[in-house]
């Protein structure tokens, strides 16, 4: 057990399954050399040599293609996007080859897609989006959205271990910000599998990644109200039965992400509880998001873009005032 | 490096260099025959309203997927298209899963859940087509990456249209195999057509093998009615691979000598390019050949043709004995389970 | 005014604005010669030429981001998609650039992008596919998906004249199974804005595309329950108003379509209506879709992925009974 | 069809037959000095930390981006990337606006909502860049596409980096362009890095501008630092564009004189390339040309220094006094209106 960032835990789970399994390689655009451009797998290309640490040319559907190709062929290949928006440029090769193989063909295609992603430090419309709710339409694939250190590990082990095409959304906003203890062996955290992240009575917050510690953070400036956070962890497939549990509990939901409101993964969430916890609801499903728009650049844009404490502190008093 | 235009195959002793005897002769021409066969039984159970959706064939493309099959080794793994039922053929698929696959039967490779020759069987050393073209050619180039990180001395085979040669995906590809020299042959079925658009609006060389210098590689230009010699050169192509050398672009010249599709009447070919073509046909021309140079008898012929009658009248059988799908199968493999992963390779 | 086919209104519609105005011009794989792959654009390039009916190499990217680029040297470009399928190959270029130029630098992007979507006809699952939720929660997009050959027409015309990148659903198998009286002269159907397909009192279907027969099959064969079918036409922007007004009127939601369930546009549709209609709600949100797997080829198992009437029937009369 | 290399510019007799003439080689110069003094400007603010996120800067493309920008007619549009600052302040950009885009304020192009130089002024003819690479050469060749359709005598410039030259848009919108041979010149600024990633693993032939073979135009390779051989050759290729000769792949070869973005060492380049090109530095280069060939006086020099210098101090002051957005702002323009089609070119 030592604390480690969110990522030496991501960086600290690779590595650890690199050296137990041969058959795991990592590649993408500048994880050689330099490391990757956050440094998840500095060091990793002198430990582990250039061909399973392979720069890739600048061509994101070469580099999920190939993935597909050698998985196919019985290895567990690691893509690192250097962000997760330019994943964009490899949408076809996932929805269209990697989803669906398995279930058409009978042949599994277990890879992983890391994909740097969110905002909170001005990357503006192309260093700061949330793809997620894009994939978690997508049947065949899984995605997964760590909030903390140990999650960061465990579920990295899980999505290489995973027969699937995993999508592994890691917050580059929780990169360095967020330290905790990371058990040193070799654990998983189950995909779907949500977790309390903080037990409470009278609200529940719904959520995943960064927004995790802003729910944190309101929750704990509410001396009279008692929330209850779930951290879903995984968003495809998600613990339809823990939020159900605690929507039950407290009656009263307040679903929270990042990404943008409209056909966000939120929208599946609220209407999941209202349509099978219907009864147990004593308030309005509330929604707190990104508004419909890129995100923007200029801090004090980005600053009412992103969701704040404030925000999920009134969208709280709004629903225990209910 | 220009392009190599291939010169045809003359002699039976340039043959047997090549690797080939007089069996495996009338195996490819057997191959080549069945591959005629399904797909004519295809086209008789699309009109019999037997068929669901659309269909698909690769008449014309006999010998250039055949004889690309041919030149791959058994470890070699291909990831056909819609014109290249002969690769599946000769790779050893069942004929009879190919017939329940075009009529969406439970027995077909995908059980119902895609059609046409949208299929492979894994075991066959195939991967499974997508109808996004030519979404494979980066997983080809995936399966020659991880021979390279095995240190297997095996091929890949990625197979495009002229067409498909448009798309951002065949460069990522190229590209990629040819920066590292991965050990994988792109074969181009350029059959003149790309659904009704002609060549020279989906790419402004004379030929699209003329492309492989822009990935470092060689490109080879070849008669893609000629089976004898499209093996040679895909024999060449891959054994360069296997043996370090990098990348080939095959370009295999036919005509597509039907519609895109069976709804498709192809106004647009000139009835002369079919007429020229027709008399190129690759069964035919393979047929004399052997005649000629390999003494192949009638009775030797029609005992091939015999065979693949009959193998295709028990297949027909078979397949329309195999039941469709239950609706409870629908949801079956949307996710893979750790079983599946429970095979040889990827131990 | 005459009986037209959906595919009819919408080749007409297309010809009208060509004739009126000469910035709109169509590219697409196969559009000029052969017509289409449907025969949307049957004797366009006799009557436009080469020029303005283009035969665009097999290349989404390049279709779809040239589109772009006439748009903003001031021209009205139309795309084809072969099938709404292939639109992932031109992913990027939707979501990267087009969404997002206005809202960045100012400069609009008045494209439109035809997708001839939808199952019924054993397409299997590279032909078959409704990727409209995908692009639903794409701020900058807009999504249209008309029912009827009027609304066909009229939203062509619209789209075309919107200054905004526009997905054009048409629904496959629509295109000569409907026909209609459709008015001959040039006419708008307002983007955003729904039509109430059928008035009823007891419970709220909303729909779009081929999914409004479906629901109107069942809405006849339930005497004793008075079904309202609102047509939302539109789905990006939708109609708020007209489903919330409808949900407060019978107070039971059913929400249908055909594209899968998880993350699908209905999602959007029950948690919106769970927010701001929760009081007025008398028996839980429903959603019918497609489950969520590709789509299936083989007949019995695409019927069982379509959402069929008797599903409907028996989701109606759930509610009714509620 | 080989690349062309192109031979430096030697006289003011050939720069005359270029058509410029002294006071437009004083202004060349004067947009070199003013694009790095912008981005010196902007690593000021940067370590100031007035600019938010992340700051790139395309320091060593200076002639290569005003050469381009420089061979351009008033009515020719572009597509610059984040190397080509030249290209913004050729066409004529105001600098505050742009210290204004680097700092976030409301006043900068994108008024806040994008940051670096993902902006531009699309009445000088440019088009705004995503970060996707190369996303903007298929918009590019829109534009040439819609010059051909309204048939005016109008040129696009694509601008993309060898590292981007790998993804599939590149290929596309070449293949695109080639077919239909439509008035579009690609521009790549081959600055031998795409991040840390060197030009072997991003294309296997010797010069980018070998694949314009592979879409049957031209490829030239010029030397990026000397700024009147860019100009000559990216003339000559807009020029043969205009007249109905189909695109050109122009490729300027230089070396990113900095890390990637201001976080980025370039530990990974080796110090003496950075020597040897550090010798070759265009603006050095043309300053001294212009001592010798065209009598440029210590003066003048000195005049123009200072009038760059006393720009950009005025700039900075009215960058600094621009306010920053209003969160209200955020959701405006998200979509654009019918009035934003009120334009004189979407007449
Ligand atoms: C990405 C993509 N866009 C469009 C299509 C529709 N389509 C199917 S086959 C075809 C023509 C393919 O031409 P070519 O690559 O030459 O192959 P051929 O069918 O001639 O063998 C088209 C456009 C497709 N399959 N994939
Ligand atoms: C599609 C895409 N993938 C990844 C990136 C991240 N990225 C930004 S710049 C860069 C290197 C670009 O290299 P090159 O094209 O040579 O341009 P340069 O920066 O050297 O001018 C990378 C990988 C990107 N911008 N777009
Ligand atoms: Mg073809
Ligand atoms: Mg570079």
């Amino acid at each position: 057990m030592a604390e480690k960032t969110y990522l030496q835990a991501i960086s600290d789970g690779l590595r650890q399954e690199m050296r137990r399994d041969k058959r795991v390689y990592v590649i993408g655009e500048d994880v050689g050399v330099y490391g990757g451009a956050f440094k998840v797998t500095l060091g990793f290309q002198e430990e582990f040599g250039p061909w399973r640490v392979i720069d890739a040319p600048l061509a994101e559907a070469a580099i999920v293609g190939s993935c597909t190709g050698a998985a196919l062929m019985g290895l567990r290949p690691v893509a690192e996007m250097q962000f997760a928006d330019f994943v964009s440029c490899a949408w076809d090769q996932l929805v269209t080859v990697a989803a669906k193989q398995r279930w058409r063909a009978g042949t599994p295609v277990p890879i992983v897609v890391r994909c740097p992603s969110g905002g909170g430090f001005s990357g503006g419309p192309f260093h700061s989006q949330n793809p997620e709710s894009s994939f978690a339409h997508i049947p065949g694939l899984k995605v997964v959205c760590p909030a903390t250190p140990e999650d960061a590990k465990g579920l990295i082990v899980s999505a290489i271990e995973d027969p699937n095409p995993v999508l592994y959304m890691e917050h580059k906003h929780l990169y360095r910000r967020i330290k905790a203890e990371v058990p040193d062996e070799r654990y998983t955290v189950p995909i779907g599998k949500a977790r309390v992240h903080r037990e409470g009575d009278d609200v529940t917050v719904v959520t995943w990644g960064a927004m995790v510690y802003t729910a944190e953070e309101a929750a704990k400036q509410l001396d009279d109200v008692s929330v209850e956070i779930i951290d879903l962890r995984s968003i495809l497939p998600w613990d339809k039965q823990a939020v159900l549990e605690s929507a039950r509990k407290t009656s009263k939901v307040l679903v929270l992400h990042e990404d943008t409101r409209t056909g966000g993964f939120g929208a599946e969430i609220a209407a999941t509880i209202a349509e099978e916890a219907f009864e147990d609801l004593d308030a309005p499903l509330k929604r707190i998001t990104a508004p419909d728009s890129p995100v923007p650049f200029s801090p004090p844009l980005e600053k009412a873009y992103i969701p704040q404490v404030e925000d999920v502190v009134k969208g709280l008093k709004e629903l225990a005032e209910y | 490096m220009a392009v190599r235009e291939a010169e045809p195959v003359a002699s039976l002793s340039e043959v047997k260099e090549a690797g080939l005897d007089r069996e495996d002769l009338l195996q490819i021409y057997r191959n080549m025959v069945l591959t005629r066969g399904i797909e004519e039984r295809g086209h008789i159970l699309y009109r019999q309203g037997k068929i669901p959706g659309s269909f698909y064939t690769g008449r014309g493309n006999e010998a250039s997927a055949v004889g690309v099959a041919t030149a791959m080794g058994t470890d070699d793994v291909g990831t056909p298209l819609h014109r290249d039922m002969g690769v599946h053929v000769t790779r050893g698929v069942e004929p009879w899963r190919v017939l329940a696959q075009y009529m969406g039967r439970r027995d077909g490779p995908t059980k119902g859940k895609d059609g046409n020759v949208h299929m492979a069987d894994a075991r066959l050393g195939l991967i499974a087509m997508v109808s996004h073209l030519p979404a494979m050619l980066p997983v080809a180039v995936g399966c020659a990456l991880a021979f390279r990180i095995k240190e297997e001395p095996r091929v890949a085979v990625g197979w495009f249209g002229e067409g498909a040669s448009a798309r951002g995906d065949t460069h990522e590809a190229m590209t990629f195999a040819g920066t590292r020299r991965l050990s994988v042959v792109f074969v181009c079925d350029n059959n003149q057509w790309a659904y009704s658009t002609p060549t020279h609006l989906e790419y402004a060389t004379e030929h699209v093998a003329d492309r492989a210098v822009a990935y470092g590689f060689e490109g080879v230009v070849v008669d893609g009615t000629d089976v004898l010699a499209v093996y040679r050169e895909a024999k060449r192509a891959i054994e360069k691979a296997r043996a370090g050398g990098g990348p080939t672009l095959l370009e295999c010249q036919t005509l597509r000598m039907e519609g895109h599709a069976v709804h498709d009447d192809a106004f647009y070919v000139p009835k002369e390019l079919f007429e020229e073509w027709a008399k190129r046909d690759p069964l035919e021309r393979f047929r004399l050949w052997l005649q000629e140079h390999a003494n192949m008898t009638t009775e030797e012929d029609e005992e091939i043709s015999a065979g693949v009658k009959k193998l295709l009248n028990d297949a027909l059988q078979r397949a329309e004995e195999s039941p469709l799908p239950d609706p409870s199968e629908l949801l079956e493999g949307v996710y893979a389970t750790p079983e599946d992963l429970d095979t040889p390779h990827h131990k």
